[in-house]
């Protein structure tokens, strides 16, 4: 298939011919609701200009910015090194895939190598992120279903469990700021292995209590299926990545696609949706969830001892002349930071490309005759952190 | 002598306690109608409160340990002061008005709400003898002052001057007209069988009432459980559209969507705040109790329960076991239940909210009707297995009928 | 069957509301004051300046005021002036070493770019106040913490830092 | 990386710079290189990573050149400043990239690019953003409003030259300029 080929001619807004109902015996008017910044299920500081036909959206603008803090040009007046623990407040609730994606473009853009230690930490605390983030990310969208809380707390109870971890190994349990230029900061705690494959080992059951709770239950399942639909040339064309692009059908995982750190070693499938809806949207986060564990399992079964850094100074830190875009499998989508160096200690462009801002671009087009219910739940399912999204 | 009284019967005890005060007043007449009607009035606008503060404090622990939480346990024991700290923080907050709303209705719709909810438990038969108001029309007046509990939820919606507000209100209004339906069907069963709309009548009904003179004690109690009408094909069939609409009626999960937070903020309470909220909240709770215990009189036998006879006494009616703790055991466990359902499902969509009215509480609901009336005439043996039978098949097509459109369960490839 | 997943539903719950009574990894909530606070071999909180002799901790600071970490710390939350001798000539201590912990977010990067092993995080976490300068605004006396503390909260890294700073001595040593 | 010989045969105006692997097309030609690299079956770039600006400043940079006899000679180079758009493609079908594409205005008064959201959609927030945070004007693109900064703000953050207004709130710090830079806004 040739995705471009099935793309219209001028691909910009697809027609949005939704017409009002003007009888001569009614007289109906549009109701235009300002949905946030302080709606209860916005994720957040967002607000969503919401144009209602009774309750059928006719109009969705998203609106932002509110919690726009210009991270790039703080970044831009401090060192490389200090920009790390700003990464971390980028997506809040993934700071080690953040932290990796800016140490990964660094050292593209100096050459660094990263020791086979450091690699595998890598890989293990990235994808106990990926856990923890989808399966916070499901009990929020079923909590915007209207479901009292339930299934989030079941996910943040396991997310307690990640989170001990992460505190364990780098001191801190949100904003970890663990990863550095040539590897991590510090090496694994003993022990900390062993309780890691523990919680690995009890996350399946977590699993299947969750799949029984959430996957087969009627009310989830008419509210969510053929809801919010993606379609697959739409997707592609409006940059839409991580697991919302796959549960387009479109098969791209960075973890495959580049092989980025040493993903090439390990056995994952990446799991495709049909349909593109809500549905397809939240099971593909379980079914990654799965091949997560599945990853986490073989990269503790073959971590190797050996040191966690390479020889890299902490202070003047100087990058030689050049420009690097890298780029990874965030939980969210694709996660990539664009490093201009002038040659000083601090980076004369540093550009972040946060995957929530443009999942967010295809909104509207998801929204648009669907009743407000389903437009919150499609909020929910495009996975948004506004840290991320503002900046 | 008066406790001997008192104490020959458990299960009338209060009654009798009325009794006796109104013998010591014989002289005055009117005293004892002023008795009367203090005794049926009082009690319910006492004990109800002290049953919603329960509630709460029992939904957020109930909700708590079900989310795998704690829950309250800093005010008193277990938390158990909660309800009292959660009711002087409703006084003592500010009473915010907008300043665009209809003053008066804004003001009047959580006192309205109220009057209807606690009028309607006057039908109630909370135990034998003991019934505020024992109407011939008991289920019908019931209904009707119920129905009446839809406007001043829309007239909360409307006078907020909130978008919110008023989507809510929206809401509500379809949601309780097209819910009142199943229920009232759902309802017409009982009345049927037991030819009355005196819920005392029955509950009567539901009653075995020459259980005394059976032999073995172990089958007299089950004989206590067995003729409630939940325990036959239409009953069950019945009691559960009667429970699934009366969440609708009250607006509890899942079908919360007057005040669906993670939608349109609080519904119509979005503007509400203070004491006139704290109003609107006990309104709702003693709408659930209303509701609750009208399920316990039409479906689960009402006041009676598995039960022994005082070995003491002489009268042959008496009862060890007071007939109220069997009812208010009962509507606490279907306030459980509530509780266990809002900690488990999400809520439904309007549309589908209307479709599940219209496509499949109703059908099912006129469909038992005609299971009732030929349970009513066939002989037991076949009409409970044959009944049983024709309401899952129609519980199965309806079922498949309904989701149709959604198609088969998906199954996910790999790339 | 319709209801198949609402009663699948339903029975987790239930599950979980009688779990959450027997299982510890179900309920997983600590209570705050009670519960004790949870330090673990890296936590970090805000820094502390180490000092050596307990006798005389302002004058025994590893500090010796080079100002590389108020020129990395990302927020800019740290504030030093060099102190000077009779003569008016610098030398190298710290007059004022100011800590803005409102502002510090405990990114340890302090620590990390100091070439002194002067600087460590605490782990000590609670700093409410009353003032937003007389009790967020720490000063050097405030900061400075022994050898012996940093040894009780972080023992392995201690050990470690006193192994370098005892190789480095023994190397500038003969020199 | 790509191989640019096709690229640049078939548009010839693009300068292909090798130190950075880019191509930097002219304004004018944008829209057709972009719609071509898309829809080409040989390229099929259908997806636009990332899409940014930066801001270079003019530059003057004194060079001591020496001459074949002994003797320096100092040359000065100006520079004039510019603004590049930056986007980096990539290919969803082929599973390659990055093709980085980009485009530079003239001179730092007034810049104004062309937009390639009617190709990509995915740039549309991107391009309001450097819109936003550049001031950089793009010809085409169907809803060009500010994105993260308020309507009512007038300057262009980003910028290297940009200076960041005093409304400091008055709070003492232990950083003496600070603090003397919000005593200065509030004497105003």
């Amino acid at each position: 298939m040739n995705p471009a080929s099935t793309l219209p001619e001028s691909p910009v807004l697809p027609p949005r011919d939704y017409q009002v109902y003007s009888g001569d015996d009614l007289a109906t008017n549009v109701l235009e609701v300002a949905m946030g910044p302080q709606h209860p299920s916005t994720h957040g500081v967002f607000r969503m200009d919401v144009s209602l036909d009774g309750e059928t959206v006719v109009k969705l603008k998203p609106v932002f910015g509110y919690l726009h803090r210009n991270h790039e040009k703080i970044a831009e007046n401090v060192t490389y090194l200090s920009s790390m623990p700003y990464t971390d407040r980028l997506d809040y609730f993934c700071s080690m895939t953040n932290n990796w994606a800016y140490a990964m473009t660094v050292e593209k853009l100096t050459g660094i190598a990263v020791p086979e230690r450091a690699e595998y930490i890598r890989v293990i605390m990235a994808e106990l992120t990926r856990l923890q983030n989808h399966a916070s990310l499901v009990g929020f969208f079923v909590n915007d279903l209207g479901a009292s809380g339930t299934p989030l707390l079941y996910a943040m109870r396991e997310r307690e469990h990640i989170l001990d971890l992460f505190e364990w190994a780098s001191g801190a349990r949100m904003m970890c700021n663990y990863f550095r230029f040539g590897g991590c900061r510090n090496d694994l705690p003993p022990g900390w292995l062993q309780q890691c494959r523990k919680v690995v080992d009890a996350f399946p059951a977590f699993m299947d209590e969750f799949e029984k709770l959430l996957t087969e239950n009627e009310i989830i399942i008419s509210r969510t299926q053929k809801v919010g639909i993606l379609p697959r040339p739409l997707a592609i064309n409006a940059g839409i990545t991580g697991p919302m692009l796959r549960a387009s059908g479109v098969d791209y995982d960075i973890r495959k696609v580049d092989n980025y750190g040493i993903y090439n070693r390990f056995n994952f499938r990446v799991p495709l949706g049909e349909v593109g809806d809500c549905y397809d949207r939240f099971m593909l986060r379980l079914l990654e969830m799965h091949e997560s564990v599945s990853i986490l399992k073989q990269a503790l079964d073959s971590i190797p001892e050996g040191p966690v850094i390479g020889d890299v100074k902490a202070r003047n830190f100087r990058p030689k002349v050049g420009e690097a875009y890298g780029r990874i499998e965030a939980p969210k989508g694709e996660l990539g930071f664009f490093l201009v160096s002038d040659g000083s200690p601090k980076p004369y462009r540093y550009r972040v490309r946060p995957p929530s801002l443009i999942n967010l671009t295809v909104l509207e087009d998801m929204c648009l005759g669907h009743k407000i219910a389903d437009a919150v739940i499609i909020l929910g399912s495009v996975d948004i952190v506004l840290g991320e999204v503002d900046r | 002598m008066i406790l001997n009284t008192l104490l020959d019967n458990p299960d009338q005890i209060l009654v009798n306690l009325f009794h006796q005060g109104a013998a010591l007043l014989q002289a005055c007449p009117a005293l004892v109608i002023a008795l009367g009607i203090l005794l049926s009035t009082v009690p319910l606008v006492a004990i109800f409160p002290a049953c919603f503060a329960i509630t709460t404090w029992l939904e957020r622990k109930g909700l708590a340990r079900i989310q795998n939480r704690i829950g309250p346990n800093r005010a008193g024991w277990f938390g158990l002061l909660q309800p009292m700290a959660d009711g002087i923080k409703m006084l003592l907050k500010e009473d915010i008005v907008p300043q665009t709303s209809d003053r008066l209705a804004h003001f009047l719709a959580p006192v309205l709400l109220l009057i209807p909810a606690f009028t309607v438990l006057s039908v109630l038969p909370f135990s034998r003898n003991m019934i505020p108001a024992a109407a011939d029309t008991g289920v019908i007046l019931f209904f009707a002052l119920g129905s009446i509990s839809t406007l001043p939820v829309f007239m909360a919606g409307w006078s907020s001057h909130n978008k919110y507000s008023l989507l809510g209100g929206m809401r509500a209004i379809a949601q309780m007209v097209s819910y009142e339906i199943p229920l009232v069907l759902s309802t017409v069963t009982v009345v049927m069988l037991t030819g009355s709309l005196n819920t005392v009548k029955i509950v009567e009904f539901q009653q075995v009432t020459h259980w005394i003179e059976g032999s073995n004690p172990a089958l007299q109690i089950l004989g206590q459980v067995l003729k409630w009408n939940v325990f036959t094909p239409w009953g069950f069939t019945g009691f559960l559209i009667f429970f699934i609409s009366s969440l609708a009626e009250i607006n509890r999960c899942p079908f919360d969507l007057p005040e669906a937070d993670s939608e349109i903020v609080a519904g119509h309470l979005t503007e509400y705040s203070g004491f006139k909220y704290a109003l609107f909240f006990m309104g709702e709770y003693v709408s659930a109790f209303a509701i609750s215990g009208l399920a316990v009189t039409l479906f689960l036998g009402g006041w009676s329960g598995p039960n022994i006879r005082p070995w003491w006494s002489e009268d042959p009616r008496a009862l060890l076991i007071p007939g109220f703790v069997w009812f208010f055991l009962k509507m606490f466990a279907l306030i459980l239940i509530m509780i266990w359902i809002r900690g488990t499902l999400p809520r439904l969509r309007v549309d589908h909210l209307m479709a599940f009215a219209w496509k499949f509480l109703m059908p099912l609901a006129l469909i038992n009707i005609f299971i009732a009336g030929a349970y009513y005439y066939l002989p037991h043996w076949i009409g409970w297995p044959a009944g049983l039978i024709v309401i899952y098949a129609c519980y199965e097509g309806l079922g498949r009928i309904n989701r149709r459109h959604l198609g088969p369960k998906r199954i996910y490839r790999y790339a | 069957m319709l209801g198949k997943g609402i009663i699948n539903g339903l029975t987790v719950t239930a599950w979980n509301f009688f779990g959450s009574y027997f299982s510890k990894s179900r309920l997983t909530t600590v209570q705050y004051p009670e519960g004790g606070n949870t330090v673990t071999a890296f936590s970090r909180n805000i820094p502390f300046l180490v000092f050596d002799d307990a006798n005389a901790p302002i004058d025994s600071l590893r500090c010796v005021a080079c100002k590389i970490c108020e020129k990395e710390c990302p927020p800019q939350c740290i504030y030093i002036v060099q102190d000077k001798d009779a003569n008016g000539k610098l030398i190298k201590s710290p007059k004022i070493f100011d800590i803005d912990i409102s502002v510090c977010m405990g990114c340890q990067i302090c620590v990390e770019v100091c070439p002194f092993e002067s600087i460590k995080m605490d782990s000590h976490f609670e700093l409410a106040g009353r003032d937003r300068f007389a009790d967020l605004l720490l000063h050097r006396e405030q900061l400075a913490k022994s050898n012996d503390y940093y040894h009780k909260i972080h023992p392995a890294e201690a050990r470690e830092v006193d192994d370098r700073l005892a190789a480095k001595q023994k190397k500038a040593g003969p020199a | 990386m790509s191989d640019p010989t096709p690229i640049l045969a078939r548009f010839p105006v693009i300068v292909h710079d090798t130190a950075t692997d880019a191509f930097i097309v002219p304004v004018a030609q944008a829209l057709e290189v972009a719609t071509w690299l898309r829809d080409d079956p040989a390229q099929a770039f259908d997806y636009a990573s990332n899409v940014t600006g930066i801001d270079y400043l003019p530059l003057e940079k004194k060079l001591k050149v020496k001459q074949p006899d002994g003797t320096e000679v100092e040359t000065v180079s100006n520079r004039p400043g510019y603004f590049e758009v930056v986007y980096h493609l990539y290919s969803m079908q082929r599973k390659a990239g990055p093709l980085i594409l980009k485009q530079r205005t003239e001179g730092r008064e007034n810049p104004l690019v062309a937009s390639l959201t009617p190709v990509y959609r995915g740039a549309e927030f991107q391009e309001r953003e450097i819109f936003d945070l550049f001031g950089i004007c793009f010809k085409g693109h169907p809803d060009l409003r500010r994105i993260l900064m308020w309507d009512e703000f007038e300057d262009f953050p980003m910028r290297k030259d940009y200076i960041s207004p005093d409304d400091y709130e008055y709070e003492p710090t232990p950083h003496d300029s600070v603090l003397a830079e919000a005593r200065k806004h509030y004497s105003k």
